[in-house]
C-alpha cells in the first residue's frame, strides 16, 4: 500500500474534534457505522457474504477442497484465510505481492476464526489420513473507507455459517451445512486524536495512530488481540475498549444470527 | 473450444437450451457508482457474469519515469476473484490475466482522449466476481462506462461482444455451456457512433462466411448493448 | 521490453510515404521481406526451424515429455507454446520475468496452432489417464527487426512438422513422426502512417499504429484473429487485409511444403 | 495453540514440568558486542532460545523516495536460520516473518526517537539462531538491548514476554513442550518504567479472568527482565 | 550486495603498504587472523560448527531430510549446500533474493566439499530407488570482516564432521556419525596493492582485485578453484599461492582434527 | 564429474573415442555478424557447442543509480536456450546460469577498456543453442570476438579451454561423453599475448602433477584457438 503524506492540518482537526468529544462525520467515540449484511450473493462459491460499513465494501467467498491430512493430525482438515485488498479497493492499494498490511489483514482474521475454534476440524475428515476438506475462505475488498479488518471478520464468519460441503460434486456423499459451533466477532479500535474510537473510518485511520483488534466468542472469551502500528496505550484505556468490545460484538453476533440464521 | 459435437445446444425450432434465439444476447444490468471511494465505477451483471470496474484519476503519474509528456498513462488490470469460479482461482500472477489486461487497455486507449491529461495516470480495475463465458467482453464494456462515469472524456464508449459456433451453427453471446462445447469464439469491441473496431480475437475454426455472419450478429448487438449503457448512465449520471 | 521514444519526424515521415504508396526499406504495401526456412537444425531438440525474414531471425525447437493427462481429458496430451524474446534479440528487449509483449506472441502463436487443431492431441495418448506425450515448441528470437507474430509462427509450424517422437529414449516403442493434419499460418498486419502494410520492420512496428494477426488453415478457415496496440480500424479495412492475409498464407503454406516434404 | 489436554503438564505442587512456579521465567543471558561490524548487537538466549541482533545506523536512507524529512525510517527484519528449528526452514519470503517483523518495527517505532535523525535509516536486524518458543518476545527485548548499545535514543526500553494457558492453569512464558500443548498465548511489550503497553498479540481461548491473570504475570515478569537488560548494557556499554 | 565506492586513497594506501610488505592490521603476507573453532552449538541441527575469524564470524548447520534417490543415481543421497548472508552481517549487504555474491559464495563452496568425494553419496542410501538422506549443509554468516569464503568452508566441513545421522526421528533405525573419508579445506588469496595476500579483511577486500579460491585434499589433491572479480594473473603468481595453499590448508586441516577429533 | 571408470574412453594407441590425441581440440568455427540488429556479433560452433553472442553498446547507462563516474558497466548475460540439452531446460532464474554469467562478466572486465566509456553501458548476451561440453569456455571466448567485432578496444582477447581428467589420464577439450566420466574439469581463460589469466574455475581430482599437466595442455590449446579467432575477425572485420 503506498503511504500517504498525512498532513499536520488533519491530526489538528482530529485532536481539536477529539477534545470536543466530537468525530468527523458526527458520529459519537463508540458508534460504528451504519452496517449491512447480505449473504448468498455469489453463485460459484460454497458460501459468501457482502458486507457494508458505511463505504466500505468487502466480500467473502468460501470454497473447498480435498485434502491429504498432514501427517502429525491424520484426523483433521484444514482452514485457509486469504485476504486481498487489491488496486480496485482505493487509490492507494498497489498491485503486485501482498503488502506487509494485506497480509496482517489476513492474519489477524484468520486467527481470530481459528483460535475460536468454531470450526471443528476433526469434523473435515473424510477418511483419517487419507482425505479431508480444507476450508478456503477468500476476503476481497471491493471499496475501503477504513476498518476493512472489522469487514472482513463480520463478512467472513457470515460466508462460513452458510457455506454448505459440496460432497456430491467431489462424489463423497450428500452435500450437507459446514457447522459452526460459535460465532467470533472482532472489534477494532483506533487512536484518533489521541483517544481511542471504534470503526474509524479511512480519514481517521490515516491521522491516527495504533490500533487494537480484538476477537470475542461466547461468554467474551478472547480470542484474539493484536495491537498494529506505531503506539502507546495504557492498560486503562485496554479496559475501556475491552468494555465497550463486549457489548458490540454481542450486537454484530445478534446481526449474523438475524440474517444467517442461528 | 471444446467441439464435442454429440450434445444437442440448439433444437429444431432453432431455440438455445437457455431459450434465446441465434441473435439474442443474455440480460444485462449496468448500475454505476458501485464503489463509493472511486472516482467512477459501475457494476454490470451479463447473464451469470458479475463485474466491478473502479476507475482512479487523472492523478499525478509516478514514479516520474512513466509519465508521459504528451498525454496520460492508462493503467488497467483485469483480474478473476479467487471465488469467481467453479475451481478456486490462485491470488498471483497469471498469464491470461496478463494478456487480457493488456488486449483491454490497448482498445480503451484507442477512445479515452490521453492527450488532455498530460504527465498523469488513469487507473481502471477489472474485477470479475463471478464468471460465465464472456469476461473480457464485459469486462470492456464495463470499463468503458465506469470511465465515462469519471468524467473522463472519450472519443466514444466500447461495446464488447462475442459470437461463436456451437453444433456447426453460429450464434450471438455464448453462454458457459455453449462455451464449453463450442467451436469457435470472435470477441470484438466496437464504437456503436462509427461501427470502427478497437478490439479484436478469435479462435477455434469458422469458415469466411460463418466468420462474416459471426461478425454481423456481433455489431448487431452491440448496438442493443449500446443503449443499456446509455441508459444507466443518465440513470447514475456522472460523479 | 523498454518503450522506446518515437520521434514525431518519424512518423511523419511514414505519413508521407504513405501518401506516395511507398515504404521505408523500397516495398510494396502488401509485399513481404526475403523469407528464409532452414530445418533440423538443432540437434538436442526433437524437431527444429530457423527463419530468416530481412534481418528478423529466430529459432523454434520441439522437445517432448512425458505427463499425466489431465483428470478431465484421459485421453489426450497435450501442447505446450512458449516464446522468448531475450535481451540478445535487441536492444530495447530487457532481462528478467516475461513482459506483456512476450506473452502476448507466445499466446497467439500458440492459439493459430492449438486452435487449428492440427495436432490430433488424443494421438499423443500412450495409456489413457496414465500417460500421454506432451509437446513443448520454444520459440527463441535471435535478432528482432520487427514482425516476430509470423516469423515465429512459420519457425513453430515448421518445427512441429519436422518432429519426431522420441519413443525409443522414453522406453514406449519405436520413434515416429509427429502428424500434422493441417498448416495453420499467420499473417500480421501494421497500420504505418495511417494504412496497413504486411510485413512491418522495426522502424515501421515503432511509428505505427495498431496490428492485426490472422491465422489462417485449409480452405481459409480462419483459426486465431488477434488485434494488438492502441488503434482504430473500420470493417473495410479488415475486409482488405483478409483477402490478402489469403493470398499469402497460400505462398508461405507453400514454403513449408516445399522445405519439410509434404 | 493445541490444546490437548490429557497430559499432565502441570504437578500437584503447581510446579511445571521444568521445576518452574507459575509465575517464573525461564533462564536469561544477554550478552552485547557480538557483531563486530554493526554499530549496536546482541545476542540474547532465553531457555533455549538464541537470537542475535544487530543495529546499523543511523546512517543515509536511501534511494531518496524512502527517506521521511521528519524523521528516520526504521527497518525492522525479523528471520528464522534454516537450522534454528527441528525441521529446517526454507529461506525466502515468509508470511509469518514478515508480520512479526512489521509488529516488531511497529513496537520499536513507538520509542525510538526518530524524529532525531531526519532523512536518515536505523536498520535492526534480528537474527533466531535456535528457536524454542516465544523468539517473537525475545526478538523485541533483545532488539531495544541492541538499539541501546548502538546508542540510539529511546524513550525507553521494551520488555516483551508472553503468559498462556496449559491444562486451565494460567501459567508465564511457556517453554516449548508447554506452547505445543498449551491453549492461548498473550505476548505483550511493556515499557517498565511507564508500565504502557507497545506491543500485544494474543490467540486461543482464555476467559475475562484468565486473561486478567495473564496481563499481570507478564507484566511483573517485564521488570524481572528489564534488571538483566539494565545489567547487560552496563557490563557492555554503549558502542 | 549494495556496491560501496571504494576511495582512491585506499587503494593508493594499500600499494603503498605492499610496497612495504605490510598489511592494514600489521599482519604479515601470508599470515591468517586468528581463528576459532566452536562445534555442537546449535541445538536444533544435526552437526553445527561455529568459526570465528578475527571479527569474520560464521554458523554452519547440518541437517538431514529423506528424499527419493534420482531415477538416474538409484543408490545415492544427495548433498545440498546453501550459503545465505543476511543483512545482519555487514552495512553492505541487502535483503531480498539471493545476490550473485551469495550464489557464487554458496556454489564455490559446495563443490569443494562435493568435488572431494569426502561425502560417500552411496553411503546415504537407504532403500535403493526409494529412500535415501539428503544432507543439507546451511552457511550462515553472522559478521562479515572479508573472506567469507574460507570461513563458510571451515564450518561446514566441521559441522558435516559431527553430524549425526537423525535415523531414529526418522525411524530408519539407529542414528550413527556421518562419516567423511577426508577433510577439504579452502585457502584464498586476494589481489591486495597488486600482489596476493592471504585471508584478506574487509577492508582490503574492498580495495583489491581479483579474489582466487582453492581447495585441497589429501595429499594435496586440487578439489576446486575459482577465481573471482576483475583481474589478471600470472602463471607464476598461481604458483606461488598453490605453494602457500598447501601449508596453511595442512594447519587449518589439524585444527578441525584438534577440535572435532579425526 | 561422474568418475564411473569401467568405460575405456582412451584405446591403447592413446586415441580418444573421437579420434582425437590427448591434446587436441574439436573441430571450430567462428562467424561474426550474425546478429544483424546487434552492435557485434558472432556464431562460434565448437564440436556440437553451438553459441550466439550479441553486443549492444556502448550506449547510455540508465537507470542512472547505476552508472559509474569513471568507466562503463559492463552486463554480461549467459543463457542456455530450452531446446540446447537433451532433457529441456525451464526458462527463468538458474543458479548456474547466474555464476557463469558471473565468472564471464570478471573475466572480460579484466581486458575491455572499460574507462574509456564513463557512464556508459556494453551489454553481452551469450545464447547457447546447443550444448555438449564446455559451454562456459566457447561463450566466454566467443564473447571476446563479438566486443571485438563491435569495436570495443579490448586490451587482448580471451580464449578459454577445458582441460580434464578421464580414466586418470589428462586430456584437453572434454566432449560430451568425456565430461559424463571424467573425474575432473580445469577450465582457463587465458589472453593469448601475455599468458596470463583471468579466467579459472576447477572441479573433480586433480594430483599436483595432473594439475600442472592439465594447466600445460590448456595454455597450447589456447594459441591454436586465438588463431582461428584472428581469422575470423580478419574475414568478418569490425562492425
Amino acid at each position: 500500500m503506498a503511504i500517504p503524506l498525512v498532513s499536520k492540518l488533519l491530526r489538528a482537526h482530529l485532536l481539536e474534534l477529539a477534545s470536543k468529544d466530537e468525530r468527523l462525520d458526527g458520529r459519537g467515540r463508540w458508534e460504528g457505522r451504519e452496517t449491512n449484511l447480505e449473504i448468498d450473493i455469489l453463485p460459484r462459491a460454497e458460501g459468501s457474504a457482502k458486507v457494508t460499513m458505511g463505504d466500505t465494501i468487502v466480500y467473502a467467498g468460501v470454497k473447498f477442497q480435498l485434502m491429504k491430512p498432514y501427517p502429525d493430525r491424520p484426523n483433521e482438515g484444514g482452514l485457509m484465510c486469504g485476504a486481498e485488498v487489491r488496486p480496485v479497493a482505493g487509490r492507494n492499494w498497489e498491485p503486485g505481492p501482498p503488502s506487509a498490511e494485506s497480509i496482517e489483514l489476513g492474519r489477524v482474521v484468520d486467527r481470530g476464526i481459528r483460535e475460536s475454534g468454531c470450526i471443528d476440524v476433526k469434523s473435515l475428515c473424510i477418511i483419517p489420513g487419507e482425505k479431508a476438506w480444507q476450508v478456503i475462505l477468500d476476503l476481497f475488498a471491493i471499496s475501503d473507507d477504513g476498518n476493512l479488518f472489522d469487514a472482513f471478520a463480520l463478512a467472513g464468519i457470515a460466508a462460513l455459517k452458510t457455506a454448505t460441503l459440496p460432497c456430491e460434486r467431489f462424489e463423497v456423499g450428500q452435500d450437507q451445512k459446514l457447522e459452526l459451533s460459535s460465532l467470533p466477532i472482532m472489534c477494532s479500535y483506533h487512536k484518533v486524536g489521541n483517544r481511542f474510537v471504534y470503526d474509524a473510518n479511512y480519514k481517521e485511520e490515516l491521522g491516527g495512530d495504533e490500533r487494537i483488534h480484538i476477537t470475542l466468542g461466547e461468554d467474551d472469551h478472547v480470542h484474539s488481540l493484536q495491537k498494529g502500528l506505531k503506539g502507546i496505550f495504557s492498560a486503562e484505556e485496554f479496559v475501556e475498549i475491552m468494555e465497550k468490545a463486549k457489548d458490540t460484538s454481542k450486537e454484530l453476533r445478534k446481526l449474523v444470527n438475524s440474517v444467517v440464521g442461528e | 473450444m471444446g467441439g464435442y459435437g454429440d450434445i444437442e445446444m440448439i433444437d429444431e425450432n432453432g431455440l438455445r437450451m437457455d431459450g434465446r434465439t441465434a441473435t439474442d444476447v443474455r440480460p444485462i444490468t449496468i448500475e454505476t457508482g458501485v464503489v463509493p471511494v472511486a472516482d467512477g465505477s459501475c457494476r454490470m451483471t451479463w447473464g451469470t457474469n458479475d463485474v466491478i470496474v473502479a476507475v482512479y484519476g487523472p492523478m499525478e503519474a509516478h514514479p516520474r519515469k512513466i509519465q508521459r509528456q504528451d498525454r496520460a498513462v492508462l493503467d488497467v488490470r483485469y483480474n478473476m476473484a479467487p471465488f469467481s469460479t467453479t475451481d478456486r482461482i490462485r491470488p498471483g500472477f497469471n498469464r491470461r490475466s496478463r494478456e487480457i489486461s493488456k488486449v483491454t487497455s490497448d482498445a480503451l486507449e484507442s477512445v479515452v482522449l490521453l492527450e488532455m491529461y498530460p504527465r498523469s495516470k488513469i487507473r481502471v480495475e477489472i474485477e470479475v466476481i463471478c464468471a460465465e463465458a464472456g469476461t473480457r467482453c464485459v469486462g470492456l464494456t464495463a470499463a468503458s462506462v465506469a470511465l465515462a462515469h469519471a468524467g473522463i472524456p472519450m472519443s466514444d464508449l466500447v461495446v464488447s461482444v462475442a459470437s461463436g459456433k456451437i453444433n456447426d451453427i453460429v450464434v450471438c453471446d455464448l453462454n458457459k455451456e455453449e462455451d464449453n462445447y463450442g467451436e469457435a469464439d470472435l470477441p470484438m469491441g466496437i464504437l456503436p457512433n462509427s461501427g470502427e473496431i478497437v478490439f479484436l480475437q478469435m479462435d477455434g475454426d469458422l469458415s469466411q462466411e460463418e466468420f462474416q455472419t459471426a461478425w454481423d450478429y456481433n455489431v448487431a448487438a452491440a448496438y442493443e448493448v449500446h443503449k443499456i449503457m446509455i441508459e444507466a448512465l443518465k440513470n447514475g449520471g456522472v460523479n
